[in-house]
C-alpha cells in the first residue's frame, strides 16, 4: 500500500485553502466568513506540519502553535465586534458592515 | 466550614431507621420465596380511625343494618351515594323493621371519604374500613354496589380483586362512628349504644380521653366507664 | 366564538397574558414594570431598576408554567427575559379554579368543611377553623365553644402550621436543588400527618373542625404521639440548620433575592412570613388573638431584609415557636366537651338517638337540611401558615351560606411575585416563588 | 494503513470545508467546520504532531467553534441565510474564477517543489535525548520556549489585548457615555 | 520481549504508538484480535458500568434520603436501569416541529460517543508493582490493560471533554424551544469556563509527573507519597474535582439541566432512546471522570503502598489486583459525586461563573506557579523554602491586586449599574 | 376606634361585634382614602355579594339596597382593628377602583369583575383572572346557571 507523501498533504491543504477563500468571497454572513478564514488558517497549518516533518524541523509545528493562539485571539475580537454590531441591528450581513465606513 | 457540615448530615442517614418509604410489592407474592416476599413487604400500620372504603354492616343475626333511609345520600357533600329503600318481605326480611336498603351504590371516583355518611347513619349500617388501596381499571369497577359493600356471612368486608387487603385490615371498621358517637357530650363518652356487628359483636366505644389526660380531672362518671379499648 | 384554529395558535388567556413590548405603550410598560407598587409612571421611570429601553428582539417572553416543576402546582408566570434576567413578570392564575366559593353556596354549614378544607390543602385545618369560626360568629355561639374544643383546635392548628412549614422547607430545598432536603421535609411532615391521621382519620382534607367544635375527641395516646413529635423535631430541625442554613451556597442563593420592603408588603396586603420578613411583627395570633392564643406564650418571628432567606428562616423558626405553643397546649389541655352542646348545631349523641324520638328527628334534621344560621354577614380571619386567611360569610337565614368567600393568603401574596422577581435571574425566580410558598388550590379556589 | 487514514481524513476535511461554505444555517456551517478540524487533527496525528493534534481539538473544536455557536445562539442569528440572491452581480462567478486561479497558482507552486517532496525523508528527530515518549512535545517546548520565546510572549500579550478589547467592545455603554 | 521504550522507534510515520504496544512490529492476527477484544470489552464494561452507576447512584441517594430506591427489577433493583432503558427504547420518538431535525438527531450521539471515547485512555488494571510499568502478557503478547496509551493521553481526555459540550449545546439549540436554548447557552459558557480550571489543575499534575501519558502518570505514583494528590499538594485535586463536577453537569453544577429552573434544560424536548443516550452519557461521563481522577491523582491501579509496605489483596493475582484497586478507588469517587448531589443546593448561574473565573482559575494558576517555582528551585539548586516563600508573597500580592480590581469594579457597577 | 367618617352617605353599623360602614358608591373612594389616612393602610380583602336571591336583606336606614354589594375589609396595623365597607352597586354599574390607594386590590378587583361582572373604573388591567378569557357570564352571580354532571351509578341514573 503506497504511503501518502508530503506532496499529497500539500495538495489537500491547497484545496482546503481555496475552498476557504471561495467561502470568504461568497458568503455574506460575517460569522460564516470567519469560519472560512479558519478553514484557510487550517490549510496553512496542515502544510506547515507536513513540511515540518518533511524538513525534519520542529519550527513548522511551533509556527502552527502560534497560529492557533492568534486564531483564537482573532476569533475573540471578531466575535466581539459582531456582538457589538448586533446589539444595534437585528439581522446581519457583511454588507451592513459597510456602514462602519461612516 | 459550612460547606462540609451538610455532608455529614446526608451521610448519617444511611443507617437510620427513619425511612420514608417501605418495601412494598403491592401484595404480590413471589411464588418461590413466599415467606421472604412477605417479610419484604411492609405496610405501615393504619390508625383505627382511618377513613377507607365503606362497608354495609349486618347485625349479629345476619340481618342487614341498612334501612334505606337515604340519610347518608342526603348528607354526602360529593353526592356520591345512591340509595333506594324498599319494603321488606315480611316472610323473609332483609333487615329488621319495615324498610331495607334495596339499592346501595357508592361511586368511589367521587367519594372524598369525609365520613359524614358514617356519622349520619342512624343504624350504624354504613361504616368505613381502613382500606384505601384499590385501583380500578375501569369506571364501572369504581361504582360499588350493595353486593360489594355488604359484609359477607362472616361479617368481614368482601375482598375485591383490585383491592390490596391484608389480614387484620378489616378490623375497626366502625372506629370513626365510635369516635364521633358522643358528639361532644362528655356524658356519652364511652357509652356503648349500638347494636353488635356480625363477626365482631358489640364493639366498645372509644375510651374517653379525659382520663388519659392526666393533668386534668375528669368527673367521676368518666373514670367509672374507663374501659380498655376493644381490640376484638 | 373563536375558531379552533385561532384557539390552537395562541393560548387562550388573551388579555390575562403578558403582552410583548411592541404591543403596549411605553406608559403601560412603565406601569407594568412598576408592576407591584403600580407607581405613577414618573415614579416608576425614576426607579432605576425599571428597564424600559430594551428592544423587543433582545428580550424573550417565556412561560414558566402552568406545567413547570417549580411553580408549586399550576401557577403560570410569564417572564420577559433578557438573557437570563427577568425584566417583567406576570402571574396568570386560574388553572386550578374549581369554583369552590360557588360550591360553598350549595353545601350546608355542616358539609362546608369538606369544601373549604380543600382550598389550602397544605393547612386544611386552618381553613376549617376559619370557616367554623365564621359560622359560629354568625350563629352567635362563638363565646360558648367549650374550652377543650378551643385548645384542641389550637393544637391542630399549630401542628398544621408545622406540617405546612415543613413542606415549605422541603419544596424550598428542592427548588434550589437540595434534593435531600425535600425528602427530609416530607419525612417529618409525614410524622405530623400520621398524627392527623390518627386523630381525624385522614392525612389531609380532614373536615375535622366543624362549626361548634370538632368532629371527635382526640384518640387515646394522643399525648404520647405529640410528645414524640416534639422530641423528634428539634434534632431534625438542627439537621436542617446544618444542611441549609449553614451551607454558604444556600445562603448565597437566598440572601438578597426577592427583596420586598415593608411599605410594599403592606401596600400589597402581603401577610404571614412575607410581611414578617420585612421586619413588621404582625401575627394575628398575637395581635388580634383568637382561640386561646392569649394564654400561651410565643414569639413572633421577624426578619430584617425582606428577602427569600428571611422568609426561609422565619418559617424554620416558626416551627420551633409552634412547638413551644404545642408544649404549652399539652400542659393546659382541659377535659370536657369537644363540641358545643347546643342542640341546634351539634347532632345528638348516638346513645340518645335510641333513647328519644326527638333526638332521632333532630339527628335527621341536622344531617338532611343542616342547621339554620341567622341572617347576617361576618368576616373572620386567622393566621394560617401562609398569612391571614379570612372567611366572609353572608347568610340569608337558611342552612347554606348565601355567599361564602375565603380571603386566601396565597391569592394575595402571589401579587408580590412580579415585584420580587424583577431584575433577578431565572434561578432567582424559582427561589422567589418558593419563598412565597403559594398553594394553588387556595390561589384559584 | 497510512493511505486509508489519509484518504479518510482528507475526505472529512474537504467535505467539512464544502459544508462550511454551502450550508445556509450558520450552526450547520459551524458543525461542518468541526468536521474539518477533526480531519486536520487526524492529519496532524499521522504527521506525528500529537501535541498539536490535541491542541487543535481543544482550542479549535473545544473553544473557538463553541464560541461561534455561543454567539450564534446568543444573537439568535441562526436563521438560514439566503444563498439564492447575490448582492453583487456575478460575485459568485468572479469568486469562482478567482478561487480556481488561486488553486492553479498553489498547485503550480507545489508542483515546482514536487520532486523534493515526493522523496521520503527521515522524519522528525523523535529520538531526542532523554525524550522518553514525549519527544514531539519536548522538541516543541524547546522550540517555543527557547527559540521563539519572544514571539511567545508577544502572543500572550496579543491574547490579553484581544480579551480586553473584546470586553470593551461588548460592554454596554453607561447612560452618560457616548 | 519487545522494546519497552516505544518512542525509540524511529522511521516511517506511524500511528502505532498511539494505539497499543501489541500492535508494534508486523501486523499479526493475534494482537489485532486482542485489540478488537479490548475495544469490545471496554465498550461492554463501559455500558455495564454505566448501568450499575445509575443503580448505585439511585440506591445511595435513596439511602441518604431515607428511601429504599429501586428494588423491583432484579435483585436489589440491579436491573432497574435495564428496565428503564427498555422502556425508553419502546417509547415514541418525538421530533419537535420547530427542531432542526438533523442536529436534533445528531446531538445525542455527540454526547454519547465522547463519553465512551475518553474511557479508552484509562489504565484499567495491570501490574504496576515492583517496577513493572503496567504491561501484562496475554497469550504471549505484551499489552496494557488499557485501550490506548497515547503520549498525549491527558490532553486527549481534555480534548474529548471539550468535545462533549457539543452534544449538550446542540441538543438545546436544535430543540427549537426556549428552555433548552437557555440550557444550551448555560452549557456552553459553563463547560468552556470550567475547562480552563480543569486544564490548569491538570497542569500541576503534568508538572510533577513529567509525562502526559496516563500509564506514565500511573507508573510514577508507586507509593502513597507519590500519589499526585499528595505530591501536588491537594489543591489541584480539589480544583480538579470541582471543575470536573461542573464539566459533568452534575449537582451542584447541574444548571444545564436544572429541572427546577429550566424544566430539564437541554434535554427537555428529548424522549425515547435519544433521551436514554443523554442519560447514559451523563453517567458514563461520571464513571470516566472518576476513573480519570483516580488515574491522575490516586495512582490508578496502583495498590496502596507506604514506606515499603504494600497493601495486598489476598487471593487475587497481581495482574487482576490493579483492576480491583482501580474499582475500589473509582467507587469512592462515584460515591463522592452522589454525595455532592444529595447534599448541595444548586448554584446560581452568575455564582457559578464567578466561582469558576474568580476562584478556581486564579487558584489553580497560582498553585501551578507555586509548584513551578519549587520545581525550578530544586532544579537550579536554590533554597526551596526561600523560593516558595517569595512565590507565596508574589502570589499573595497578585491576589490582593485582583481583589482590589474586583472592589473597584463592584463600586463602578453600583454607581453606574451593570454594564453587561 | 376612628370616629365616624365625616362623609355623606356613610352609615356606620355593627355586625356581630364587627365594625361595618355602608358607603355610597360616590363617596366610596373618598371614604377609603380617609380611612387610609386614619391608619387603615392595608386592604386585606375585597369581594362582592350578589343579593339577587335575597333582595329582602336587612340594611340600616339610609342605605338603598342594590343587587351587588362590594365588601372591602380594611385593616389598621397600628391600631389592630378592622373595618368593613359595604358598597351598594346596581346591576351594570361600576365602582371606583381602589388600586391607587391600595395596590393590593389589583387581583381582588379582577376577581370580583371576573366572578360578578362588577366593573372597576380606573383599574389598570381589568381582565378575567380565574376564568378563561372567553368564558361566558360571571359564575358567582346568582342567576348564573350552574351546570351539573350526573354522578354515575350502576343501578339508576341519578
Amino acid at each position: 500500500m503506497p504511503e501518502p507523501t508530503t506532496l499529497s498533504y500539500l495538495v489537500v491543504a491547497a484545496l482546503l485553502f481555496v475552498i476557504g477563500a471561495f467561502g470568504v468571497m461568497v458568503r455574506r454572513n460575517p460569522l460564516v466568513m470567519f469560519m472560512c478564514i479558519e478553514l484557510m488558517l487550517n490549510a496553512v497549518n496542515l502544510s506547515f506540519v507536513a513540511l515540518a516533518r518533511e524538513l525534519t524541523d520542529i519550527d513548522g509545528q511551533s509556527i502552527v502553535f502560534f497560529v492557533l493562539v492568534v486564531a483564537a485571539a482573532e476569533v475573540v475580537v471578531g466575535l466581539g465586534l459582531i456582538v457589538g454590531i448586533m446589539r444595534n441591528r437585528s439581522s446581519l450581513t457583511a454588507d451592513d458592515l459597510a456602514e462602519l465606513k461612516g | 466550614m459550612g460547606y462540609l457540615g451538610g455532608f455529614l448530615v446526608t451521610m448519617r442517614q444511611h443507617g437510620r431507621k427513619n425511612r420514608v418509604t417501605t418495601q412494598y410489592s403491592g401484595g404480590r407474592l413471589f411464588k418461590r420465596k413466599k415467606r421472604k416476599a412477605q417479610t419484604m413487604d411492609e405496610k405501615i400500620d393504619k390508625p383505627e380511625r382511618l377513613h377507607g372504603r365503606h362497608v354495609l354492616n349486618r347485625y349479629e343475626d345476619g340481618m342487614e343494618k341498612c334501612i334505606g333511609c337515604e340519610l347518608c345520600a342526603a348528607v354526602c357533600p360529593a353526592k356520591c351515594i345512591h340509595v333506594r329503600g324498599a319494603d321488606n318481605d315480611p316472610d323473609n326480611p332483609t333487615s329488621p323493621g319495615e324498610r331495607f336498603g334495596w339499592i346501595y351504590e357508592i361511586n368511589y371516583l367521587r367519594c372524598i371519604h369525609c365520613d359524614l355518611c358514617v356519622e349520619a347513619c342512624p343504624t350504624e349500617a354504613i361504616t368505613e374500613t381502613k382500606l384505601f388501596e384499590f385501583s380500578f381499571t375501569n369506571r364501572k369497577d369504581a361504582i360499588y354496589t350493595k353486593n360489594e359493600l355488604l359484609v359477607g356471612d362472616d361479617g368481614k368486608p368482601k375482598h375485591l380483586p383490585w383491592e390490596d387487603w391484608r389480614p387484620g385490615e378489616d378490623q375497626h371498621t366502625s372506629a370513626w362512628m365510635r369516635a364521633t358517637a358522643p358528639a361532644g357530650d362528655a356524658n356519652f363518652v364511652g357509652v356503648v349504644s349500638w347494636a353488635g356487628e356480625l363477626g365482631y359483636g358489640v364493639r366498645d366505644a372509644e375510651a374517653e380521653q379525659s382520663t388519659a389526660d392526666t393533668q386534668t380531672t375528669g368527673d367521676a362518671r368518666d373514670a367509672s366507664v374507663a374501659a380498655p379499648r376493644g381490640h376484638q | 366564538m373563536t375558531t379552533i384554529v385561532s384557539a390552537g395558535a395562541a393560548t387562550s388567556e388573551g388579555g390575562q397574558e403578558l403582552r410583548p413590548r411592541g404591543e403596549i405603550s411605553q406608559k403601560a410598560l412603565m406601569r407594568e414594570a412598576g408592576a407591584v407598587l403600580r407607581l405613577s409612571e414618573s415614579a416608576a421611570a425614576a426607579l432605576s431598576d425599571v428597564v424600559s429601553d430594551v428592544d423587543e428582539d433582545q428580550s424573550m417572553i417565556i412561560n414558566m408554567g402552568p406545567q413547570h416543576p417549580s411553580t408549586h402546582g399550576v401557577l403560570r408566570l410569564m417572564l420577559e427575559l433578557q438573557g437570563e434576567t427577568v425584566l417583567r413578570c406576570k402571574p396568570v392564575i386560574g388553572y386550578l379554579h374549581t369554583g369552590m366559593e360557588k360550591t360553598g353556596e350549595s353545601l350546608t354549614y355542616l358539609q362546608g368543611g369538606t369544601n373549604v378544607t380543600r382550598m389550602d390543602y397544605l393547612s386544611p385545618l386552618n381553613n376549617e377553623l376559619v370557616f367554623s369560626m365564621a359560622t359560629e360568629k354568625l350563629l352567635g355561639i362563638d363565646g360558648e365553644i367549650p374550652e377543650r374544643a378551643q385548645w384542641m383546635r389550637m393544637l391542630l392548628s399549630e401542628l398544621n402550621r408545622m406540617s405546612s412549614h415543613l413542606l415549605f422547607l422541603a419544596t424550598n430545598g428542592m427548588d434550589l436543588g437540595a434534593v435531600s432536603m425535600m425528602l427530609y421535609g416530607w419525612r417529618e411532615r409525614e410524622e405530623v400527618l400520621r398524627f392527623f391521621q390518627k386523630v381525624t382519620g385522614l392525612r389531609m382534607n380532614h373536615n375535622f373542625i366543624r362549626p361548634g367544635g370538632l368532629a371527635a375527641d382526640l384518640p387515646a395516646g394522643w399525648r404520647d404521639d405529640v410528645l414524640h413529635l416534639l422530641e423528634m423535631l428539634p434534632d431534625r430541625l438542627a439537621e436542617y440548620e446544618i444542611l441549609m442554613t449553614g451551607q454558604p451556597i444556600w445562603r448565597e442563593r437566598l440572601q438578597g433575592v426577592g427583596v420586598i420592603t415593608q411599605s410594599e408588603a403592606i401596600a400589597l396586603a402581603a401577610t404571614g412570613p412575607i410581611l414578617r420578613s420585612t421586619g413588621l411583627a404582625w401575627d394575628l395570633r398575637r395581635d388580634l388573638p383568637y382561640l386561646k392564643y392569649r394564654e400561651v406564650e410565643f414569639d413572633v418571628v421577624v426578619g430584617a431584609h425582606g428577602d427569600a432567606y428571611d422568609r426561609y428562616a422565619i418559617r424554620l423558626q416558626e416551627i420551633r415557636e409552634s412547638m413551644r405553643i404545642v408544649r404549652q397546649i399539652l400542659d393546659k389541655m382541659p377535659s370536657g366537651d369537644y363540641r358545643i352542646q347546643n342542640k341546634k348545631v351539634t347532632p345528638p349523641p348516638r346513645g340518645r338517638i335510641d333513647e328519644s324520638m326527638e333526638a332521632l328527628i333532630h339527628h335527621f334534621k341536622i344531617f338532611t337540611e343542616g342547621f339554620k344560621v341567622p341572617e347576617g354577614e361576618v368576616y373572620v380571619a386567622i393566621e394560617s401558615p401562609r398569612g391571614e386567611i379570612g372567611c366572609y360569610i353572608a347568610s340569608d337565614g337558611s342552612s347554606v351560606p348565601y355567599r361564602m368567600h375565603v380571603r386566601a393568603p396565597s391569592f394575595v401574596n402571589v401579587q408580590c411575585l412580579p415585584h420580587m422577581m424583577r431584575g433577578g435571574l431565572v434561578a432567582d425566580a424559582v427561589a422567589v416563588i418558593s419563598s412565597i410558598d403559594p398553594v394553588l388550590g387556595e390561589v384559584d379556589r | 494503513m497510512q493511505l486509508v487514514v489519509f484518504v479518510l481524513a482528507s475526505a472529512m476535511m474537504l467535505v467539512g470545508a464544502v459544508g462550511v461554505i454551502t450550508r445556509r444555517n450558520p450552526v450547520h456551517a459551524a458543525l461542518s467546520l468541526v468536521l474539518t478540524l477533526f480531519g486536520v487533527a487526524v492529519h496532524f496525528v499521522a504527521l506525528e504532531a500529537y501535541f498539536l493534534a490535541a491542541v487543535q481539538i481543544i482550542v479549535y473544536a473545544g473553544a473557538i467553534v463553541v464560541l461561534f455557536l455561543f454567539v450564534i445562539m446568543l444573537l439568535g442569528v441562526d436563521k438560514a441565510e439566503d444563498l439564492k440572491t447575490e448582492p453583487l452581480v456575478a460575485q459568485r462567478w468572479l469568486a469562482g474564477v478567482a478561487a480556481l486561479g488561486l488553486l492553479g497558482l498553489l498547485v503550480v507552486a507545489v508542483a515546482r517543489g514536487a520532486d523534493i517532496l515526493t522523496t521520503r525523508s527521515e522524519g522528525l528527530d523523535t529520538a531526542a535525548p532523554n525524550a522518553g515518549g514525549d519527544a514531539n512535545i519536548q522538541q516543541l517546548a524547546r522550540s517555543v520556549f527557547g527559540d521563539y520565546v519572544v514571539a511567545f510572549e508577544l502572543t500572550s500579550v496579543l491574547l490579553v489585548v484581544a480579551v480586553v478589547g473584546t470586553v470593551m467592545l461588548t460592554r454596554k455603554r453607561a447612560a452618560g457615555e457616548a | 520481549m519487545l522494546p519497552r521504550d516505544l518512542s525509540s522507534h524511529v522511521g516511517a510515520p506511524s500511528l502505532r504508538p498511539m494505539l497499543d504496544p501489541a500492535l508494534e512490529g508486523d501486523l499479526l492476527w493475534a494482537p489485532l484480535v486482542i485489540v478488537i477484544l479490548k475495544v469490545l470489552v471496554v465498550f461492554v464494561v463501559g455500558l455495564v458500568a454505566t448501568m450499575l452507576m445509575v443503580w448505585f447512584e439511585r440506591k445511595v441517594v435513596a439511602g441518604m434520603q431515607n428511601r429504599i430506591g429501586p428494588n423491583k427489577a432484579g435483585p436489589y433493583g440491579l436491573l432497574q436501569t435495564l428496565a428503564d432503558g427498555i422502556k425508553l427504547f419502546f417509547k415514541e420518538d418525538l421530533l419537535p416541529r420547530r427542531s432542526d431535525r438533523f442536529v436534533f438527531a445528531l446531538a445525542p450521539f455527540l454526547s454519547f460517543v465522547p463519553a465512551f471515547l475518553s474511557f479508552a485512555i484509562i489504565p484499567l488494571g495491570g501490574d504496576y508493582r515492583d517496577g513493572n510499568d503496567g504491561i501484562v502478557t496475554w497469550f504471549g503478547i505484551e499489552t496494557r490493560v488499557q485501550l490506548a496509551d497515547p503520549h498525549v493521553g491527558v490532553l486527549f481526555a481534555l480534548a474529548i471533554s471539550s468535545i462533549a459540550v457539543y452534544g449538550i449545546m446542540l441538543a438545546g439549540w436544535s430543540s427549537g424551544s426556549k428552555y433548552p436554548l437557555l440550557g444550551s447557552v448555560r452549557a456552553s459558557a459553563q463547560m468552556v469556563s470550567y475547562e480552563a480550571a480543569l486544564g490548569l489543575s491538570l497542569a500541576s499534575v503534568l508538572l510533577i509527573a513529567g509525562t502526559m501519558s496516563t500509564s506514565g502518570i500511573v507508573g510514577a505514583q508507586a507509593t502513597l507519597t507519590d500519589w499526585n494528590v499528595v505530591a501536588t499538594g491537594v489543591v489541584p485535586f480539589i480544583i480538579f474535582l470541582i471543575a470536573a463536577t461542573a464539566e459533568l453537569n452534575r449537582p451542584p453544577f447541574d444548571l444545564v439541566e436544572a429541572e427546577q429552573e429550566l424544566v430539564g434544560g437541554f434535554n427537555t424536548e428529548y424522549s425515547s432512546i435519544r433521551f436514554a443516550l443523554f442519560y447514559l452519557a451523563e453517567f458514563m461521563n461520571t464513571v470516566t471522570m472518576s476513573a480519570l481522577i483516580v488515574t491522575l491523582f490516586f495512582g490508578g491501579p496502583q495498590p496502596i503502598s507506604f514506606n515499603g509496605f504494600t497493601l495486598d489483596i489476598p487471593f487475587v493475582p497481581n495482574a487482576l489486583e490493579g483492576t480491583v484497586w482501580l474499582l475500589l478507588k473509582v467507587l469512592v469517587f462515584l460515591y463522592t459525586y452522589v454525595w455532592f448531589r444529595a447534599t448541595l443546593p444548586r448554584l446560581r448561574y452568575d455564582q457559578l461563573m464567578n466561582f469558576g473565573w474568580k476562584v478556581l482559575i486564579p487558584a489553580s494558576l497560582a498553585w501551578f506557579l507555586l509548584l513551578a517555582a519549587q520545581r525550578l528551585a530544586r532544579d537550579e539548586g536554590w533554597n526551596v523554602f526561600v523560593t516558595t516563600a517569595i512565590a507565596v508573597v508574589v502570589l499573595a500580592g497578585c491576589y490582593m491586586l485582583m481583589q482590589a480590581a474586583f472592589a473597584v469594579s463592584n463600586k463602578t457597577r453600583e454607581s453606574q449599574g451593570a454594564q453587561f | 376606634m376612628a370616629t365616624t367618617l365625616d362623609l355623606p352617605g356613610v352609615v356606620a353599623h355593627e355586625s356581630h361585634g364587627q365594625r361595618v360602614l355602608f358607603v355610597e358608591k360616590t363617596t366610596y373612594l373618598a371614604a377609603v382614602t380617609a380611612l387610609y389616612d386614619a391608619g387603615f393602610t392595608m386592604c386585606v380583602d375585597l369581594t362582592a355579594v350578589d343579593y339577587l336571591a335575597h333582595a329582602s336583606r336587612v340594611v340600616p336606614d339610609g342605605v338603598v339596597a342594590q343587587r351587588f354589594e362590594v365588601v372591602v375589609n380594611l385593616l389598621s396595623l397600628a391600631n389592630r382593628e378592622r373595618v368593613r365597607l359595604r358598597v351598594q352597586v346596581g346591576d351594570g354599574e361600576s365602582v371606583a377602583s381602589l388600586f391607587d390607594v391600595h395596590p393590593s386590590t389589583e387581583a381582588m378587583e379582577r376577581e370580583v369583575f371576573d366572578m360578578f361582572g362588577v366593573r372597576f373604573d380606573g383599574h389598570p388591567d381589568l381582565t378575567r383572572i380565574l376564568m378563561p378569557e372567553d368564558w361566558d357570564g360571571h359564575p358567582l352571580r346568582k342567576d348564573y346557571a350552574q351546570g351539573r354532571i350526573p354522578v354515575q351509578f350502576k343501578g339508576a341514573a341519578s
